[in-house]
């Protein structure tokens, strides 16, 4: 097991957003997560990558304890993740976000990075925009950004949250390739998608949160047939 | 009984600093807006104060209510035409703006009014005391302390139960929101910092009446000002009122043990509460 | 041939504090300034001012800029030790010579060694003259003062952590034994800083003492601040007799009726029996005309404004080379002359051994603020038993 | 039309989020804007209101062009936003952010503080409380209630249902025709299109800042949103 | 394939430009007079603390109103190896640096537990604080302060052999020592922040500057990096208060701790001149000095110009004057940008 999460929740507030979770990730698979807005998804990630702290349970990557372990402790470990608002360095260059993340994530001389990066960068589409400040992207490089950044960082468990909202159909089937390029590598993916034929092409299991409980978890044939979910999920009438 | 009498000089001493502290208050807990120029203004304040006393004749209480529309309409035209401009979230633009301004008048105000030391002349009443058995109390720092309580009192009656307070803290909460409800957050602003220069007024008259001022001596308490605001919480005005105490007590009590701790004594109670509490003694809910 | 015949003009620096809150010691300038350009004295001079805004950053910089970049051949510098020592300190590091005043000696001299506390390792200087008066002058008067009144003895002081109140409260080389040779206990209840803004806890030191005597040095806004608590909180001494703090009428009017019969040394007065040695004029006659030029009552630094330029004309009169430091520096040295504050010369005459070289005393008096009937103050000199030519004008009275 | 835009676009800072967007809202009327995440809806209830500034005529009201007032002006012209995520006056009490969303501009209509307690009587018993001690529910009614007191002719409100209980958006939606019936034109911001389809008169589809897609929300089918929604067929 | 860089012709030109300058600097003293050798001297300290400053507010967000405290304690201290130690003031000066290092870990410690402005103001309440306790040091002279001893300012290293070199006078001597080694402070100190934003930590900088969360999600330690920066700037600040002292020869409480001298002028400098960039206060030292050597004579009004003038530029030029110059001309004498270099990519900076 890479990631381990035994009962954890979280709250803000009176607002319980994370309600006794546990779940098991099984090294090198796929797991994809939906839910309703609001259900607690990305707090979820948060919680994994250190950005929130639990205030109850046990989270452990890798075999260890790191539940109380700050979010950049874990990047190094391992965990990479892009976030669900596009949150480039925007001062900087496509090249200069991805440098920061190999050479922090990684821990390494940047020199040593570039053709790292470079790589990511073609294989994000990115390439072309190696040197174009992050700040002006469009809402699609954004995305893409935030994609080659958390691969930049090197990670064993990459987290992806909604990268493929607002994609047309074609960008939308290249994403697709890419993540199951990265995927076939060896690399654990949990993604987050309200996009579900793009997520249920990629991810083994999939994983329903509401009101921040887990209400399902199994094979993507299994949860997309149960009523409860879709109606859930989608909030229309089927 | 000595330190009885040490305990009571210092409380009195925090009446004057939080009426130093309190439109300070106002100002940075509505708009954030750290305003370096604030002693200066209550040194411009006193000059128009004691311009009243001496150019138009008046005893200096009517002459402080006569500069108070003046100095409130000051603040709001330094706010509209300055200050807002230069507000966001970057506390720099503002901080550099108002220490020009307090370069600007101090400078101004020596060109002015020479470097002479003045005073606003209160008669009798400047030493005049009151025996309370224990101890003996200055009228005059009764009478700062009294009023500090009375313009908290109403800055608070201001701030909770009027419409125009409502909007006052709506904008401080959240200014955007504030504009969806019809509130122009630049108006309130302006709005509080002509209030906060009324309050300036009256720390004035009181700082020109208890001692000597002259054109440099703005900044000197200026720190004291602030550090009564941050320790009380942002946006509590009692609280400023119980930081201008604490730090009063803590001059005090450390002159009692050696007058070279006095001033020292003060910035140490400071830290002290913002090592415990770094949001202050009376933190707001949000920010 | 002596410098003033040579043709080009002989530059001046003056370095003083026109802006900032020592700005009162400055009102005269531009007045004595204008006086010293046009007397026939002034003909050969041209000097230059540079405004140290109050700040002692400021004032050691103007002097380095008056150095090198103006190339004065000597410098003036007054206006309390703020403003004296790092003008002085950098001319002794310069080489320039400097002529300095208004500071009483103590905070001058030692203020400038590097370890105020250990005589031994206190140097004289090469190029820098000071001129006023000092503590043991300032005890003699005080002392003098308060023995014509009838009081226990016990003296309250108010020293503030600067310059002349490290001087003065100094238990060694200060006002203490001084005071305690002739008769005086002093309670010092420790140094304050400026701008404080509450004194109970001297009021209760100088209560529980049993003073009725309060002395000190101290800057006029703190002085008021004294004053009011003392009289809220019950504290009635016989007699208060400060520096600084009612040196200007100006601070003694905002005193009220509370200023009235406070006491304090005298350096300067338009009673003063002396004579300008470059316009002629008489004291009083100068206080006249510096009150008829500028609307401005007479004030005690005027004096010594006038005589700095005084005691200028007479050394570069008597240098042939007016660009040699050391010539200049020893003229200074010889001088011997009287000015409107009296004489000048540094002889050693009541000055230590260690300071004989730089220090020359200037007679100091004892006077009273006297409320006029028609509103304002007099000083009236009440005490001159250390400078006897200086008359006195009526007796020390305690306070209400 | 009450309100219309015109070829309406958007910048936070560099990045633009809006494209020439047109939409246009009658008296009366009540309209859905669904799209999904991060398709701009939020961003177009902002330049309508003010927040951003932009071209005078890209926004009229009436016919008169307001896209580059302020927030405050555009408000007094009647046109009131429950804001994405209610933004609640955490310093006032439930009846002061009541109070102060008719504190500037009164317009004669139906709404004060009783009718709203009426509409939502859970308010009356908190309204002591500070806003932000209730329920998501119960703030999103403090949040439409807010923008009520000034009885607008058009009220904005963005995504209502995010994170409630289905039994809560239930209470909220149901006030919808109550308000249209007072008589002011309703935008409603929707994720839940099931929800905005049954509210609405006509819905706009958008997609990374442009209009996809503008239909009678009747004649709407399910084939249409998705592509419009997602840009590909189910 | 691929390669990065950050070379662009404007920064080569400015490098050989730079050195040219410097190798000019260090043989000036040879021609200019003293007056010049002065004025540069101000400048150069001056600059050297509005690029400290900058570093710490403008790329690491750190608005520190305090820093006169590490100017004031690296003088005393630098005094204190002077007078009670008996150290050449050459000798003395890294003292400066070191005594400015210890005293920024207590004030780091309480100073990051604010923010924004809790953070200004705390800092400000932290120099009063060290300013009140030094004037309590009776052996440097307490409130009185003290001056070197001229057996100490005669005696400097090295003063002999500029002596023999340029034929001057002692002082003169003193002063182009002062000159240099104002001059390889600021060159070391522009030199090593710039080859910081160019480092690792550059990018570290940058990236918790634009978005904290994100930075540390990429595994950047925001809060080491604070430390580390205050803490190099602190260092710095103090080897330049202790030289500008060594110049000065008189140090006083109010003079070495004083909040206007250190660091209001030196945040006028920094924001006149531009925020965020090493171009900045480059040419916010020229305006500042420029103004003073105008103004200075005008007393009370030099200063209110000089108050109006930060007011104006806040309102008119909110990213100083450099930001006014480089947003239109794309200009950038210092680029920091990494660029990668290779087939199939556009875009510039
Ligand atoms: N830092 C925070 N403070 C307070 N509340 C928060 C915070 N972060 C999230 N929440 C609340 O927690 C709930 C769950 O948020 P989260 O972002 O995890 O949902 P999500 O499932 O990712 O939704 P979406 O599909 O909209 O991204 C929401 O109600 C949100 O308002
Ligand atoms: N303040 C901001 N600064 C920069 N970009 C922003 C900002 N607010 C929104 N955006 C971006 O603008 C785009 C449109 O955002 P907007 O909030 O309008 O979308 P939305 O349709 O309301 O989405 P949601 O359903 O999540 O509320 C998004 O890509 C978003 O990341
Ligand atoms: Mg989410
Ligand atoms: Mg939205």
């Amino acid at each position: 097991m890479i990631l381990r999460l035994e009962n954890v929740s979280k709250s803000f507030g009176a607002l319980k957003v994370t309600d006794a979770v546990t779940v098991s990730v099984p090294r090198g698979e796929a797991l994809g997560i939906i839910g309703p807005n609001g259900a607690g998804k990305s707090t979820l990630f948060n919680l994994i990558t250190g950005n929130v702290l639990a205030n109850e349970g046990r989270i452990e990557f890798l075999g260890r304890d790191v539940t109380r372990a700050p979010a950049m402790e874990r990047v190094r470990m391992g965990v990479g993740r892009s976030f669900q608002i596009p949150q480039p360095f925007e001062g900087l260059t496509v090249f200069e976000n991805l440098l920061t993340a190999a050479a922090f994530g990684r821990g390494g001389r940047e020199a040593d990075m570039v053709d790292a990066c470079a790589r990511i960068l073609e294989e994000t589409e990115l390439l072309k925009k190696a040197n174009v400040v992050a700040g002006s992207l469009s809402l699609l490089d954004r995305k893409r950004l935030e994609l080659a950044r958390a691969l930049a960082t090197g990670p064993e468990l990459l987290l992806l949250d909604e990268i493929a909202g607002g994609l047309t159909e074609g960008e939308c089937k290249a994403l697709v390739e890419t993540i199951r390029a990265i995927h076939a590598r060896g690399t654990t993916i949990i993604w987050i998608e309200h996009v579900l034929h793009a997520l249920t092409s990629v991810v083994e299991r999939l994983l329903v949160l509401d009101f921040g409980r887990v209400i399902g978890i199994g094979a993507p044939d299994e949860i997309m047939a149960s009523k409860e979910v879709r109606e859930i999920y989608l909030g229309l009438e089927v | 009984m000595i330190w009885l009498d040490t305990l009571v000089q210092g409380i009195l001493l925090g009446g004057l600093y939080a009426l130093f502290a309190a439109g300070l208050s106002l100002v940075f807990g509505i708009m954030r807006l750290v305003n370096l120029a604030h002693g200066d203004l209550i040194v411009f304040a006193a000059y128009l104060v004691l311009m009243g006393v001496t150019l138009l004749g008046l005893s200096p209480w009517i002459a402080a209510l006569v500069a108070m529309p003046l100095m409130f309409g000051l603040g709001w035209l330094l706010q509209t035409v300055v200050l807002n401009r230069v507000l966001g979230k970057d506390i720099l633009p503002p901080l550099l703006v108002t220490f020009g301004l307090s370069v600007a008048l101090q400078n101004g105000l020596l060109e002015a009014f020479s470097a002479d030391s003045r005073r606003i002349p209160a008669g009798s009443l400047e030493g005049a005391s009151l025996d309370l058995g224990l101890v003996t109390v200055g009228v005059m720092p009764l009478l700062t302390f009294a009023s500090a309580i009375v313009v908290i009192v109403a800055l608070n009656g201001l701030f909770y139960h009027t419409a125009l307070g409502r909007a006052f803290r709506a904008t401080s909460d959240d200014a955007v929101t504030a504009g969806l409800m019809g509130i122009e957050p630049k108006r309130i602003f302006a709005m509080a910092t002509g209030i906060a220069m009324v309050v300036v007024t009256i720390a004035a008259l009181y700082l020109g009446m208890r001692s000597n001022f002259d054109p440099s001596i703005g900044p000197a308490r200026l720190i004291y000002a602030f550090e009564a605001v941050i320790i009380g919480g942002l946006g509590s005005l009692w609280g400023t009122l119980a930081g201008g105490v604490i730090i009063g007590v803590a001059q005090t009590f450390g002159a009692a043990v050696n007058p070279e701790w006095q001033i020292l004594a003060g910035h140490i109670a400071f830290l002290v509460v913002m090592l415990l509490k770094p949001r202050g003694l009376f933190p707001r809910a949000v920010d | 041939a002596p410098a003033i015949a040579q043709g080009a003009k002989i530059r001046l620096g003056y370095v003083s504090p026109q802006t900032g809150p020592l700005a009162g010691f400055a009102e005269s300038d531009a007045y004595n300034i204008k006086a010293f350009l046009d007397s026939d004295a002034g003909k050969n001079f041209e000097v230059i001012v540079k405004d140290s805004q109050s700040n002692p950053n400021r004032a050691a910089e103007v002097a380095k800029s008056l150095i090198v970049d103006d190339e004065i051949n000597l410098m003036l510098v007054g206006s309390t030790p703020e403003n004296t020592n790092p003008v002085a300190t950098t001319c002794e590091a310069e080489g320039m010579p400097v002529i300095s005043t208004t500071a009483p000696w103590q905070p001058w001299f030692i203020g400038q060694q590097g370890n105020p506390g250990d005589p031994s390792t206190w140097k004289p200087f090469d190029f820098a003259f000071h001129y006023f008066w000092g503590l043991e002058d300032i005890i003699a008067v005080y002392t003098g003062m308060w023995k014509q009144l009838d009081t226990n003895g016990k003296v309250g002081g108010l020293f503030p952590n600067d310059a002349d109140g490290n001087a003065w409260g100094d238990p060694k080389n200060g006002l203490k034994p001084g005071l305690e040779a002739a008769g005086f206990s002093l309670t010092d209840p420790g140094r304050y800083q400026n701008l404080s803004d509450d004194f109970t806890a001297q009021v209760n030191a100088f209560k529980a003492a049993n003073a009725e005597i309060v002395t000190g040095v101290v800057i006029p806004p703190d002085f008021t601040t004294f004053w009011n608590q003392a009289r809220q909180q019950g504290f009635k001494p016989k007699a208060v007799t400060v520096a600084k703090a009612i040196l200007f009428p100006q601070s003694v009017e905002t005193l009220g009726d509370a200023g009235h019969n406070l006491s304090s040394e005298v350096w300067w007065s338009a009673s003063h029996p002396f004579k300008s040695s470059i316009t002629g004029q008489s004291s009083a006659e100068l206080a006249a005309d510096f009150t008829a030029k500028t609307k401005r009552p007479w004030t005690q630094p005027i004096g010594f404004s006038h005589s700095l330029f005084e005691v200028a004309a007479n050394v570069m009169g008597r240098v042939s080379d007016p660009t040699d430091a050391e010539a200049i520096a020893a003229a200074i040295a010889a001088t011997d002359m009287s000015t409107v504050v009296g004489k000048v010369a540094w002889n050693g005459v009541g000055v230590p051994p260690f300071a004989a070289k730089n220090v020359c005393k200037t007679p100091l008096v004892g006077g009273q603020w006297r409320k006029k009937d028609g509103g304002g103050f007099d000083l009236v000199i009440v005490e001159n038993a250390t400078a006897p030519e200086i008359p006195t004008a009526g007796k020390m009275e305690a306070l209400a | 039309m009450l309100l219309q835009t015109h070829g309406l676009t958007a910048n936070y800072g560099q990045f633009r989020a809006l494209f020439g967007v047109d939409i246009a809202v009658a008296a009366g009327e009540c309209v859905a804007i669904i799209g999904a995440n991060g398709a701009g809806k939020s961003t177009l209830m902002r330049a309508i209101t003010g927040v951003i500034r932009n071209e005078p005529a890209m926004v009229l009201h009436r016919g008169e062009p307001i896209g580059a007032l302020s927030s405050a002006e555009v408000m007094k012209r009647g046109i009131a936003m429950v804001p994405e995520g209610r933004r609640l006056f955490p310093s006032l009490s439930v009846e002061e952010n009541l109070l102060i969303g008719g504190q500037v501009r009164k317009a004669p209509g139906p709404w004060n503080l009783e009718a709203i307690y009426e509409l939502f009587p859970i308010l009356r018993e908190r309204r002591r409380n500070p806003g932000t001690a209730l329920s998501g529910g119960q703030q999103q009614m403090v949040a439409i209630g807010r923008a009520l007191m000034s009885n607008p002719e058009l009220l904005l409100c963005d995504e209502i249902s995010l994170g409630l209980a289905p039994v809560v958006i239930r209470d909220i939606y149901a006030a919808l025709p109550k308000i249209r019936a007072g008589g002011a034109a309703i935008v409603v911001v929707e994720q839940d299109i099931g929800k905005a389809l049954a509210v609405a008169d006509r819905v706009y589809c958008m997609m990374e800042g442009r209009v996809t897609l503008t239909a009678k929300a009747a004649d709407v089918s399910r084939q249409q949103i998705h592509t419009a929604y997602f840009g590909e067929a189910a | 394939m691929y390669r990065l860089t950050t070379r662009t012709r404007a920064g080569t030109a400015t490098a050989i430009a730079v050195l040219v300058l410097v190798i000019a600097g260090m043989a000036l003293p040879a021609f200019a007079s003293r007056g010049v050798i002065q004025d540069l001297f101000f400048i150069l300290t001056m600059l050297t603390l509005a690029q400290i400053w900058n570093l710490l507010a403008g790329y690491g967000g750190l608005v520190s109103v305090g820093q006169q405290a590490f100017v004031g304690i690296g003088a005393y201290a630098m005094f204190a190896g002077v007078i009670l130690l008996g150290w050449n003031p050459v000798w003395a000066i890294p003292l400066g640096g070191l005594a400015a290092l210890l005293l920024a870990i207590p004030t780091a410690y309480f100073a990051f537990r604010l923010q924004g402005a809790y953070f200004a103001i705390g800092t400000w309440v932290i120099a009063e604080v060290t300013r009140l306790l030094v004037a309590q040091w009776k052996t440097l002279g307490g409130g009185t302060g003290t001056s070197l001893p001229r057996e100490a300012t005669s005696n400097i290293l090295g003063t002999d052999l500029i002596r023999a070199l340029f034929s001057v006078r002692e002082a003169a001597a003193r002063d182009i020592l002062a000159y240099w080694l104002a001059l390889v402070l600021v060159v070391a100190v522009t030199g090593g922040i710039y080859w910081l934003l160019r480092s690792r930590l550059g990018l570290a900088l940058s990236a918790v500057r634009d978005n904290v969360e994100a930075a540390r999600s990429v595994g950047v330690d925001a809060g080491r990096i604070k430390w580390a920066v205050f803490l190099i700037a602190a260092a710095a600040t103090g080897l330049t208060g202790a030289l500008i002292f060594m110049q000065t020869a008189r140090i006083s409480p109010d003079a070495a701790f004083a909040v206007t001298d250190w660091t209001a002028y030196v945040i006028f400098i920094v924001v006149i001149g531009g925020i965020g960039t090493i171009e900045g206060p480059i040419l916010g030292v020229l305006v500042f000095f420029v103004l003073r050597s105008a103004l200075a004579d005008y007393g009370s009004w030099y200063l209110m110009t000089l108050g109006l003038i930060a007011i104006a530029v806040m309102l008119f030029a909110p990213k100083g004057l450099w930001g006014l110059i480089s947003a239109r001309s794309g200009l950038h004498l210092f680029p920091v940008r990494r660029k990668l270099v290779g087939l199939k990519i556009e875009g510039g900076i």
